[in-house]
């Protein structure tokens, strides 16, 4: 088995305050991986340094075998890696349609032409009235981004993700803001992507994460606590006292 | 030649201080408030006529003028604010810039109507006139007195915007509006202060400026893009920043102008491209 | 499989229809390229008014120039949302470059046409690298600044542009070999017209493409372009370089087309009008570019014939009530009033 | 009959906007005083504003009057590139051009249908350099606006003085929008010349240098500042106040030119113009013109053809409130006298008080 | 226990558009109310109403009694309502610690007080607004609401983003609250089961309108409905 991420010793600080220190994380190709922790544990900030977003303070990003560091994020996105933020990161004035094509234009590399129109680029739209059907967002196709509730945007921001066909897909609490029963719907589309495509995701609801993830690295203070299957992560007392405390369920 | 190199820094901090004089009151519309008014220099340009106007007809001394004109154009500030300028918080920048273009046209020609389009005279008082001459090295009185002016002005305004609940408050009424009201803050009185605040101040500008700048109807397009500069390279959001940046561009400038006359404006716009390549942001810019 | 998500609430009732999304309709809404009769009727207009209005084709070419030259304003800033209050530098760098090879022994129009918007790409480049760069405000600056750079530039280097005094003395062939640049205009008239509309094709193209689209995208919200794998600067690059290129045109038509090329055409006035007539018409259309240029300028004219020595405070005044009343401009009201009709009739 | 129409192309508005006064009040004054019509004509004037440098809108106004309005004249012109951008139209269409202000040498080449009634810039430098040399001033620095009329007038300024056996110590070029005028000051009080030459735009930039000259007591250490007299323009001269104090200047109009033609034009100007300002030497450029179209007018019977007109205006020979005034036959450029001056103090009001001419100046730039 | 607040066939939208259509309701002192539906049926409309940030096209809301109409926002907070916005709307140019003291009224929640319920803000309270992860931010939205001492807390889907043990804190936070100090909250969350094990009453909102009340523990058991209206699974 390949691996399709890797870091070493990945840090960052600001100033004093160290929010990562010396991450190293390897995923397997086709890995269902989930990043959790307390608040202001490093997990956005780690999703950060993968992507590029941030430049960390030091240590290395693998993607795919090949060191993606000192790449710009777009750089990394074209080597396959898209991601989801934490806070909805759209186009507001742009149609959902409009939204997801301009995205699958980018991948397939259309976007890059200027003599053609849009509603000429046939395959790229099948493509997303697909996407958006799968996401059940084709309704709302012609309304403006800026214009949905807040849950569906969510799933705009999901697709926009996938229109990318990443090999490693990074999630930043994905679900966060929809009902739990749509929630594990999207988890659903999500685990339904192929067997080749990586995916890390970070999520509190941790129904989620013990249904989908089939491993787990808790991170706590910036640092990775340990690592483990859901079985083991829900038995680890130190994760209880950090992080799950008494959750009835788990 | 040590004298000469002190003078001629003396000189830059000095047009420095003028410069940050004259743009102060746009840090404070503009960098805290977020409100690109490029009518800055139309408040700045009634200060000035109003400071000619009270030494003239009513022959008051200069530097008493100067406390009245703070209040008058504060005033106007305010009553603008309260009519238009608080209808186009929401607005693009964009919209903003155009808004406020066209007051400045607006002023540029109403001031020709009533001021005619030539230049103003200002006396200043015989003891900021002249030169004195500690240790050898010639310092202008009026000079000396904009370094203290700017000295005082920026560290009351820097701990008024920074330290104070205050200036909290306008921090967090300009960043969300919504977000502060929902929060009890007073956004429609915060704004409206902190904007007749920076009238205030581009009055004051406009006033002590005139011995050096001199005063006509275009006033405020001339200089708008000193203005622009020192705000846009200081950063937004702070009133350090357009300080240093204001004693950068006039220490270069006057020290350019000094030893290299032939580089003439260049110095300035130069030193602009460079700095705002280096920090697009600003010196002390706000982080996105 | 999945079941359907349930239907958000409705805000609009065309909301509750659910179409199903047929082949012509999954298009219908994507930025296409089909000619309207609208638009066919507008370009109809300048061409009437050359047979309409014969005492007034310096006005009308003047127009269709500045039209040109917000047209590409239109570009970086409806589209991209690079706002320029230096735009000036490129249109002056085109007029100088087509007015330097009239006025040496070069005196082919569309040539010179062609030398002007290259000029302008080329130094648009460089500028370009700078601009992309910075935020909002930033770029408010260093498009300032570099306009005036280039103006001292351009005054500084007098032997070549004549400095203050202007770049006169040129001349120009007549069009194709044919057609001679009259006293009346018309020749400058039809020329500008011609190529306006032509480069009037290759933006509305360009703005309906998938590069168009990633400009837009890029406006809305560049953070997440780059997330999606867009070279953004590259791209926002591209289209300034472009636009640099339609502004050095239109410059060169006004060099061309009025046989001197001064000073003011790099000054920050012209920016600033320019800035001033794109809002007017309204941003982010093309059209919105044509028709603030026109009214501008026609402003210009009847308010500077009415009150010679303050027209500028009717235009303040216009400016502030467009956008404190018709924010979008002309057509950005047109648009919310047809919308409200529409409204009101279900 | 139809009127004599004259198309008045100038700046009404933006930074210059005052030249347009200036003109307009000039054509008022004349007409107020000599009736408005001439040989049998109404005269109208119609008047368009540039609205600042605009070369291309002069040129299209120009046009329109020509087409349209089918103006007999072509008046105006505050700027050179305004002036440079209409000659094109002047020339097309045959129609006498008659420069009021535009001061660059190279104006009046440009077209066989100008004629210029203002002053060509060398015209005045030249004089003033011979005036320093031959008062023993022969170290001189010069300190003018970088832009083509202050290179100009370095040259012509340079040129004249080596010729009289002075020597330019140094020059400075200042941009044109630059505020600060102390280092180029403490330049000038470091290489201590006898003297300083100045050219820089009449307004906040003279009276700016002004200012730093006095403050640095370059005055005090007997350092004289001589000018072209722009800088102390009657316009501007009273703001100056005290500062211009004792300035020498050459120029060819002053309002204290003791004249009676200057006494009616002045009290003319008044009339029209009260309680606008004292008149300057585009009010006095742009009555001298109207007068020179009232003759051409005249001699013609009314009935204006370009090329007619042009014969009459070259060699027009008369007396101006500035003094004796000629247009030289064969470059249509003004020859006049002109004036050194010395700014004085009279009733608390300054003035430029001539104490020494040159007589018949023509621009030594031809 | 007195009304507190009661709104009367609210109808209300974004400009000319109807988001919420004919919405009654009262709340008392000490009450909490939990506000369930899908997404976009209009429970964040339903509180920025209350804050008066959209329009009121039909209506009556009435505060103690009082009309709200007309009063503008800040006004509002004043009399008594604190917000925690769905989006949390940090301020980037201030400190955490400026984000309480600069909303602070009198009242029994004060630095400290909030301190102790969230240590980690404490820890961070020099960052700004934007350097904060996303739990953070969610405990300094709540953190900044109690700084005004409201009588009603409006929490617009609070527990998002936040850690589990944070959750079961803010949990008893919030029940301590009802019961110990008569404030009432209305809690919106899209984890129907919390929400309701949190509050005595419950509405569901679908498309604008209320299409179910009732107390939220027979709501809790009642699965098919909960099914049917919020889709919890
Ligand atoms: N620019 C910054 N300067 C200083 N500290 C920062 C900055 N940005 C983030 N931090 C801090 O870094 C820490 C890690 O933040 P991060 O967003 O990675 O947390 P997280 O694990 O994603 O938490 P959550 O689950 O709440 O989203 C936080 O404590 C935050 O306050
Ligand atoms: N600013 C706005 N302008 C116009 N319409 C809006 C606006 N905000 C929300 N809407 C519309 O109002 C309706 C209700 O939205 P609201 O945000 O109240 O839903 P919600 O129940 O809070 O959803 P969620 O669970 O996703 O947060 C939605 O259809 C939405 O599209
Ligand atoms: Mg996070
Ligand atoms: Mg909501």
């Amino acid at each position: 088995m390949t691996t399709a991420l890797r870091t070493e010793g990945l840090s960052k600080s600001w100033g004093g305050f160290v929010a990562n220190s010396q991450i190293s994380l390897s995923l397997p190709k086709g890995a269902r991986h989930a990043l959790i922790g307390p608040n202001g544990a490093g997990k956005s900030t780690f999703i950060n340094l993968l992507t590029g977003v941030l430049a960390p303070s030091s240590g290395e990003v693998f993607l795919m075998g090949e060191r993606v560091t000192h790449l710009a994020p777009h750089e990394r996105v074209k080597r396959g890696m898209a991601r989801t933020f934490q806070i909805n990161t759209l186009f507001p004035g742009l149609t959902v349609l409009e939204s997801v094509v301009l995205a699958i234009c980018e991948r397939s590399g259309a976007a890059r032409i200027w003599h053609r129109t849009v509603a000429g680029r046939r395959a790229e739209i099948d493509e997303a009235w697909d996407l958006l059907a799968r996401l059940h967002l084709d309704r709302d196709a012609d309304r403006p981004t800026r214009s949905l509730p807040y849950g569906r945007q969510r799933l705009v921001e999901i697709a926009l993700a996938l229109a990318a066909r990443p090999k490693l897909l990074l999630l930043d609490e994905p679900a966060a803001g929809i009902p739990t029963g749509e929630s594990s719907e999207i988890f659903d589309v999500i685990a339904g992507l192929p067997d080749d495509v990586t995916i890390l995701f970070i999520e509190h609801d941790m129904d989620l994460v013990f249904r989908f993830a089939r491993r787990i690295t808790v991170l706590v203070g910036g640092k990775p606590l340990t690592e483990g299957t859901p079985d083991e992560i829900a038995a680890d007392p130190r994760v209880r006292e950090v992080y799950l405390g008494e959750l009835p369920h788990v | 030649m040590a004298a000469s190199v002190l003078g001629v820094l003396f000189d830059g901090v000095a047009y420095g201080s003028l410069l940050f004089l004259i743009s102060v009151g746009l840090s404070v519309t503009m960098g805290l408030m977020n409100f690109v008014n490029l009518a800055h220099g139309a408040f700045a340009m009634a200060g000035g006529y109003l400071c000619v106007a009270l030494m003239q007809r009513a022959g008051m001394p200069f530097l008493a003028t100067l406390p009245l004109v703070f209040l008058a154009i504060a005033l106007v500030g305010a009553a603008l604010e309260r009519t238009l300028y608080r209808r186009l918080y929401d607005a693009s920048h964009l919209d903003q810039v155009l808004f406020s273009i066209g007051l400045t046209f607006m002023a540029v020609a109403a001031a020709t109507y009533v001021w005619g389009p030539n230049q103003q005279p200002v006396r200043l008082p015989g003891f900021l006139r002249g030169q004195i001459h500690p240790g050898g090295v010639d310092l202008g009185a009026y000079r000396l007195f904009l370094i203290g002016l700017v000295a005082a002005t920026t560290l009351a305004l820097h701990l008024l915007m920074a330290k104070t609940r205050f200036g909290a408050r306008v921090r967090a009424s300009v960043d969300n509006r919504a977000a502060a009201a929902g929060l009890g803050i007073p956004v429609d009185r915060i704004f409206v202060l902190t904007f007749a605040l920076g009238t205030g101040l581009a009055g004051v500008g406009g006033a002590v400026g005139i011995d050096v700048l001199g005063l006509d109807p275009t006033f405020p397009i001339k200089y708008m893009v000193y203005f622009l500069l020192v705000v846009a390279i200081g950063g937004a959001g702070s009133i350090k920043g357009p300080a240093l940046a204001a004693l950068l561009l006039g220490v270069f400038d006057v020290a350019g102008k000094y030893y290299v006359p032939e580089a003439g404006a260049f110095i300035i716009y130069g030193l602009m491209l460079t700095l705002l390549a280096f920090f697009p942001r600003g010196l002390y810019g706000r982080k996105a | 499989m999945l079941r359907p998500f349930p239907t958000p609430a409705a805000v609009s009732p065309e909301e509750d229809v659910i179409r199903p999304a047929g082949p012509c309709e999954r298009i219908a809404r994507l930025p296409a390229d089909r000619w309207t009769l609208r638009e066919t009727a507008f370009w109809l207009m300048p061409v009437l008014g050359y047979f309409a209005f014969p005492g007034y084709l310096m006005l009308g070419s003047q127009i269709l120039i500045a039209g040109l030259f917000a047209l590409s304003l239109d570009l970086i800033m409806g589209y991209a949302g690079i706002v320029s209050l230096g735009h000036a530098a490129f249109f002056g760098t085109g007029a100088y470059a087509a007015g330097l090879l009239a006025s040496h022994g070069w005196h082919e129009p569309l040539s010179g046409l062609l030398a002007g918007a290259a000029a302008a790409a080329l130094v648009a480049l460089p500028v370009s690298l700078l601009v992309v760069r910075g935020q909002d405000l930033g770029r408010l600056i260093v498009t300032l600044g570099i306009g005036m750079l280039f103006f001292e530039a351009a005054n500084k280097a007098a032997a070549i542009t004549g400095g203050v005094d202007g770049l006169s003395g040129m001349e120009i062939a007549p069009l194709f070999g044919l057609f001679d640049f009259d006293l009346f205009g018309r020749t400058a008239y039809l020329y500008s017209l011609g190529v306006l509309f032509l480069l009037f094709l290759l933006c509305r193209r360009l703005v309906h493409s998938p590069f168009g689209l990633s400009l837009r995208g890029i406006k809305e919200n560049s953070k997440r372009m780059a997330s999606l794998g867009a070279p953004v600067e590259r791209r926002l690059v591209s289209v300034f370089v472009i636009a640099a290129a339609l502004a050095g045109a239109a410059g060169a038509l006004l060099a061309q087309t009025t046989r001197f090329v001064g000073l003011d055409s790099l000054s920050f006035q012209r920016s600033a009008e320019l800035l001033i007539m794109l809002v007017l018409g309204g941003t982010g259309r093309l059209y919105g570019a044509l028709i603030g240029a026109a009214l501008f300028l026609l402003a210009q004219d009847i308010l500077a014939g009415l009150d010679p020595v303050y027209w500028q405070f009717w235009l303040g005044l216009m400016l502030v009530a467009v956008v404190l009343y018709a924010r979008g401009g002309v057509l950005g009201g047109a648009a919310l009033l047809a919308g409200r009709i529409r409204g009101k009739r279900r | 009959e139809t009127p004599l129409k004259i198309g008045l192309v100038a700046p009404f508005s933006g930074p210059f906007a005052d030249y347009g006064k200036q003109m307009d009040a000039g054509i008022k004054a004349y007409m107020h005083q000599h009736g408005d019509t001439v040989a049998g004509r109404k005269v109208e004037v119609i008047v368009r504003d540039t609205t600042g440098p605009s070369p291309e809108i002069a040129k299209r106004l120009a046009q329109e009057l020509v087409v349209r309005d089918q103006v007999d004249f072509l008046a105006g012109f505050g700027l050179t590139p305004e002036a440079l951008a209409v000659a094109d139209i002047a020339t097309q269409a045959k129609k006498p051009m008659i420069v009021m202000n535009a001061a660059s040498s190279v104006v009046t080449t440009k077209s066989p249908y100008i004629a210029r009634f203002s002053m060509a810039l060398p015209q005045v430098v030249a004089p003033l350099a011979s005036w320093a040399a031959k008062n023993g001033i022969r170290r001189v620095f010069t300190l003018v606006s970088d832009y083509a009329p202050g290179i100009d007038s370095e040259a012509a300024f340079k040129k004249a003085l080596t010729e009289a056996g002075g020597e330019v110590v140094d020059s400075i070029r200042v941009p044109l929008r630059s505020p600060e005028f102390a280092p180029f000051i403490q330049r000038i009080k470091d290489s201590q010349p006898q003297a300083v030459f100045v050219f820089v735009p009449a307004g906040e930039q003279g009276i700016a240098f002004m200012k730093g000259f006095q403050e640095r007591g370059l005055g005090a250490a007997g350092i004289k500042v001589i000018a072209t007299g722009d800088i102390t323009d009657d316009h501007v001269l009273d703001v100056m106040g005290d500062v211009a104090s004792g300035m020498i200047t050459s120029f060819h109009y002053s309002a204290a030119h003791d004249s009676p033609e200057n006494k009616a034009f002045l009290q003319a100007y008044e009339e029209v113009a009260g309680g606008g300002g004292r008149a300057n030497f585009m009010a006095v450029a742009a009555y001298d013109g109207m007068n020179a179209i009232y003759q051409v007018a005249s001699k013609l019977n009314g009935k204006i053809d370009g090329d007619k007109a042009m014969e009459i205006l070259k060699g027009m020979k008369f007396t101006s409130p500035r003094g004796p005034i000629a247009i030289d036959p064969d470059t249509r450029d003004i020859v006049q006298t002109v004036y050194i001056r010395r700014v004085e103090n009279i009733g608390g009001h300054y003035f430029n008080v001539e104490f020494d001419h040159v007589p018949d100046v023509r621009d030594p730039g031809k | 226990m007195s009304e507190l607040l009661r709104l009367d066939n609210v109808t209300a939208g974004y400009g000319d558009g109807i988001v919420l259509d004919d919405v009654s309701f009262s709340l008392k002192e000490g009450d909490s109310l939990a506000l369930l539906g899908r997404n976009g049926v209009g429970k964040t409309t339903l509180l920025v109403t209350l804050m008066g940030f959209t329009r009121l096209h039909k209506g009556r809301l009435a505060w103690r009694g009082r009309d709200l109409g007309g009063m503008p926002t800040f006004r509002r907070a004043h009399a008594g309502l604190g917000w925690v916005p769905q989006e949390r709307l940090m301020f980037p140019s201030l400190s955490v610690e400026e984000h309480l003291t600069s909303v602070a009224r009198p009242g029994r929640w004060t630095l400290k007080t909030v301190y102790r319920v969230f240590p980690r803000l404490r820890e961070r309270r020099a960052n700004l607004g934007n350097q904060l992860s996303g739990g953070e931010q969610q405990m300094l939205a709540i953190g900044r609401a109690l700084m005004v001492n409201p009588s009603l807390l409006l929490l617009d889907e609070p527990m998002e983003g936040l850690a589990p043990i944070i959750v079961q804190e803010l949990v008893s936070v919030i029940r301590d609250l009802t019961t110990g100090t008569g404030m009432a909250v209305i809690v919106v969350e899209q984890h129907a089961r919390l929400a309701l094990a949190l509050t005595r009453q419950a509405i569901i909102l679908d498309r604008g309108r209320i299409v179910h009340r009732s107390d939220s523990a027979s709501l809790a058991h009642d699965d098919r409905l909960l099914q049917r209206l919020v889709a919890v699974a």
